[in-house]
């Protein structure tokens, strides 16, 4: 139609897309999936980290990692904000994600099983997050860009905190240096995995990439977070857990390993080591917040009709 | 000198475990502005709690770190009341303890913000401006819990009940506390009753709550001697540091 | 040598842990006969932990003793399957996991009546008697709470839904598990599975209970890699042994 | 009434009174009280020491605390059937211990806080509980007499156990005597209460001695508490915390400082530290179990039901 070749010529000449303006279905709907499962991503992501704040080691990193949970949640809160612009409720949302039928990234249904967790998931974690979001930053739909933006300014940060862990752990002790390594080999190929599946199997992306929702392929990210990675690993005294990498010269790249696919689409499909506690934490406290949030609204309406009495006298 | 170490432990270790306490609420919050505020509110009182105890180890001047005597001490060396060492129970009774102690907390900084300690008075100033913060917003969630619908009203009701002999040992004086009172370095914590009693009955006659008519208050815990649920709280808190002592993170 | 202190750890971690978990109840059952029971099989399982990690320590050869290896060592060092470090959920959970194990660990221990090794069948021979009696009490059990009443069928169905994937994890035999069966002093797991089924199906068709139709096998903790709960298990059983390092009790 | 003179004729001259047998009716209620108070204390006292199962220092210890434990339920167990015979059922005696109608013993709202109050619980508190049971094997009432006979031979083990856990911390660390001579402090005076009130202020006790119920004053037993545990203070080189204890050359025991009745009162009025997590405690186990218990009786019918079913065929 008319009205789509002159919305597509907009976001070719990077025009950004600005909420009360018209845009195709199937963009709205893309990009609410997407910002949404980005922000399920972020409030379930408080979880694994969350997991380890009443046993921080010291007063200091307990600080650092509240804070960066929290950041967490308020990552979520702008993200829930840039969906609603599209027309779709927070509640709305947080109810398709208790049902199954919206997703957030699989690499939170992982455990942390030790202090070093915190490290690698921040360096790990964090850093794939910034590569997926960094280009993200340029994406066409006007409150999304604005919000990478913010947030992408946090991950750095929180990214520098995690690789700050791993320094003080692979420079530790002997069983500090084993706990690092050992989160590295965990949490490696779950990273890896979180630029989703190989260019070849993934599917809307080539739509996606026209409209500028997203803007580098799965496969290029994943490259990119690879030959970034490995001298920081190597920096550390770490061993990256794949016997197969080695420096590619022609490509100017390493070869890596490809993640177990075989288990990427075992986690999605719910059989994760935690999908189960993850979900089930969220949908708890949601439940068991519900008389708080009912009890909060009773008292706004409760407020607002004796300010209309009083002015009414 | 031991009545001032034994006083700042009692500041360091009311922050220290009641932020702890906060902090087990971050990414189970009954909505994400209230993840967020909790967390906040238990950064806040962690990053006191730093401050309070690193004095206290100066003070002691026995070469301990605010975290060794966060990480290194067992229950009976710990030095905050009862109160802020119970478990949470649901957000609402959260809420509440936080408003009965910040309540306290906030007359009895703007009373240690006068200390004749300078050290004190300044860390005092730091954390009043959160304290102000955190009265004015906890005050709020009580007057709107207490007057939202008839189950948070019978919730809230239940938790101030539950939590009022509790609160009260905040104003038990003992002698470290007259020590330190006679020296001007801290309000007696008895004569913040009177101040406590006009907060606390104001935000409760607006949040239609009735406050107990009892004068019980549990006590023992400023001098050592705590409930059978600190010990779980030190276990979690201190595991990495007893696991791998002399290790740095 | 190191394989075989590697399948004495998963023999003595599985017990451990497990007993803790059963542990945990004492006091809080549903009515006392109860009590005792799940508390006698709490002190059966720590029994039969202790004389496995004892000889785990002594074929390992550094000296370690079984209390050294219940309470020095961390989550990774662990060897206990995921299911028995899950919490107890309400007490038709804890024995619809008790069932699941107990049918595993009766034709697991009669295998090891039969080991090559004169000390694992020994021990064997000792912890099979108490587990016979533990198996035919947790079957009695959920026959009787899935042929019971609508509500108890329905959390017993939601039970054994909930723990079959982990249960399955007693049957993913490693390279260790096959070192052990060619030198005959443990059976493979996964060749019990038939027996497992077998004893499993029958109890489910009496409790009129549904076997989830799914092959997914939860690992790793075999292996140390285990759930976030273990963690948490360690802190405070550990606690006095780490805060006190060297002290006889 | 000639009953009635007949009744304690019997009971001067140490028979036994069985359950079909005539009794007084307050005879009957005292018992009913007494015992029923008594098997409340036994799975109320299950609580404090079960604090430290999942934190006891070794395996050996964990093993014995939890068998300990555990005989405590048994005891419960012992007598709510030995009220049973007096004709009040289980449900009966635990609806009125969860509605506050009836007591248990006060030292149970006292906290247990760390690993030396395992020994000290087991060496006072047990050796206070055996002081008093001990002539109750005496009683006349049979099924109570049975009973106490079982326990008292228990209890002394347990004891024994306690007192051995002492040993150690008292011959251990600084911190393990440190730890000993604190739970000697804090469990002293609530011990003595265990005896109750002062001879002057016991009610029902002239009663309750004629009917051999009672077997001994509160103060004798006090007093011979005191003189049985201050020696064993003594030799584990610890401090009774009592300025004014000294030995009494002319009574032939201590003098001692009465607890404060003030605070048992207030504990008995449900003032103490952990009257509430105690009582809470139990109502709960009740409550979470009431789906499980009502399910065990379901299966029982059914069952009854197909036997009665293929036996008429």
């Amino acid at each position: 139609s008319p009205e789509e070749i002159a919305f597509q010529e907009r976001i070719d000449r990077n025009e950004k897309i600005e909420p009360k303006e018209w845009m195709p279905e199937g963009y709205r709907k893309t990009l609410i999936r997407q910002i949404g499962q980005h922000a399920h991503s972020e409030i379930v992501g408080q979880l694994p980290e969350g997991n380890w704040i009443t046993r921080a080691p010291t007063l200091e990193r307990k600080q650092i990692l509240l804070a960066k949970v929290q950041d967490e949640a308020g990552h979520g809160l702008y993200l829930y904000c840039a969906a609603e612009t599209l027309g779709v409720s927070r509640d709305e949302l947080l109810e398709r994600l208790h049902s199954g039928d919206m997703k957030y990234s699989s690499i939170f249904n992982y455990p942390t099983l030790t202090w070093a967790d915190m490290g690698a998931v921040g360096w790990l974690v964090d850093g794939a997050a910034i590569m997926n979001q960094v280009p993200l930053q340029r994406t066409s739909y006007g409150p999304y860009s604005r919000a990478m933006i913010r947030i992408c300014k946090e991950e750095s940060f929180h990214q520098r905190q995690g690789y700050a862990i791993m320094m003080k752990m692979a420079n530790g002790t002997p069983a500090q240096k084993k706990m690092a390594q050992d989160a590295l080999n965990r949490l490696w190929y779950p990273s890896l995995m979180m630029f989703g599946p190989s260019d070849k199997d993934s599917v809307h992306s080539a739509q996606s990439m026209a409209w500028k929702i997203k803007m580098n392929t799965n496969d290029e990210l994943r490259q990119k977070f690879v030959d970034q990675t490995v001298p920081q690993a190597e920096y550390l005294g770490l061993t990256v857990p794949d016997p197969d990498l080695k420096w590619n010269e022609e490509k100017g790249g390493y070869d890596f390993t490809e993640p177990d696919w075989d288990e990427f689409y075992q986690v999605l499909k719910g059989n994760g080591p935690c999908n189960k506690e993850r979900l089930g934490a969220r949908v708890k406290a949601w439940e068991d917040g519900a008389w708080y949030r009912e009890a909060m609204t009773a008292h706004a309406k409760k407020k607002a009709a004796r300010r209309s009495a009083v002015a009414a006298e | 000198q031991d009545a001032l170490v034994e006083f700042l432990l009692r500041m360091g270790d009311n922050a220290l475990i009641l932020g702890h306490r906060n902090s087990e609420w971050c990414g189970h919050g009954p909505q994400l502005e209230e993840d967020i505020a909790v967390s906040n509110i238990a950064l806040d009182l962690i990053g006191q709690a730093a401050m309070w105890l690193e004095l206290a180890g100066a003070v002691e001047g026995q070469g301990r770190s605010a975290d060794d005597l966060a990480y290194l001490r067992d229950v009976w060396d710990f030095r905050n009341v009862k109160l802020v060492e119970r478990p949470n129970g649901d957000f609402g009774a959260t809420l509440m303890r936080q408003f009965l102690f910040d309540a306290f907390h906030f007359h009895q900084l703007r009373g240690l913000v006068a200390s004749s300690d300078a050290r004190v008075s300044e860390i005092a100033a730091k954390a009043l401006k959160e304290v102000s913060y955190h009265l004015e917003r906890s005050a709020g969630q009580v007057i709107a819990l207490g007057d939202g619908t008839g189950e948070s009203r019978g919730r809230m009701q239940a938790a101030l009940e539950d939590q009022w002999s509790y609160a009260l040992e905040l104003f038990a004086s003992d002698g470290t506390d007259r020590n330190m009172a006679e020296a001007g370095i801290a309000p007696d914590p008895a004569e913040l009753r009177g101040l406590w009693d006009e907060t606390v009955g104001a935000v409760m006659a607006e949040a239609t709550l009735e406050i107990p008519d009892s004068d019980f208050a549990h006590q023992g815990g400023k001098q050592g001697t705590h409930t059978e649920h600190l010990g779980y709280i030190l276990a979690e808190m201190q595991f990495l540091q007893r696991a791998y002592p002399g290790a740095e993170w």
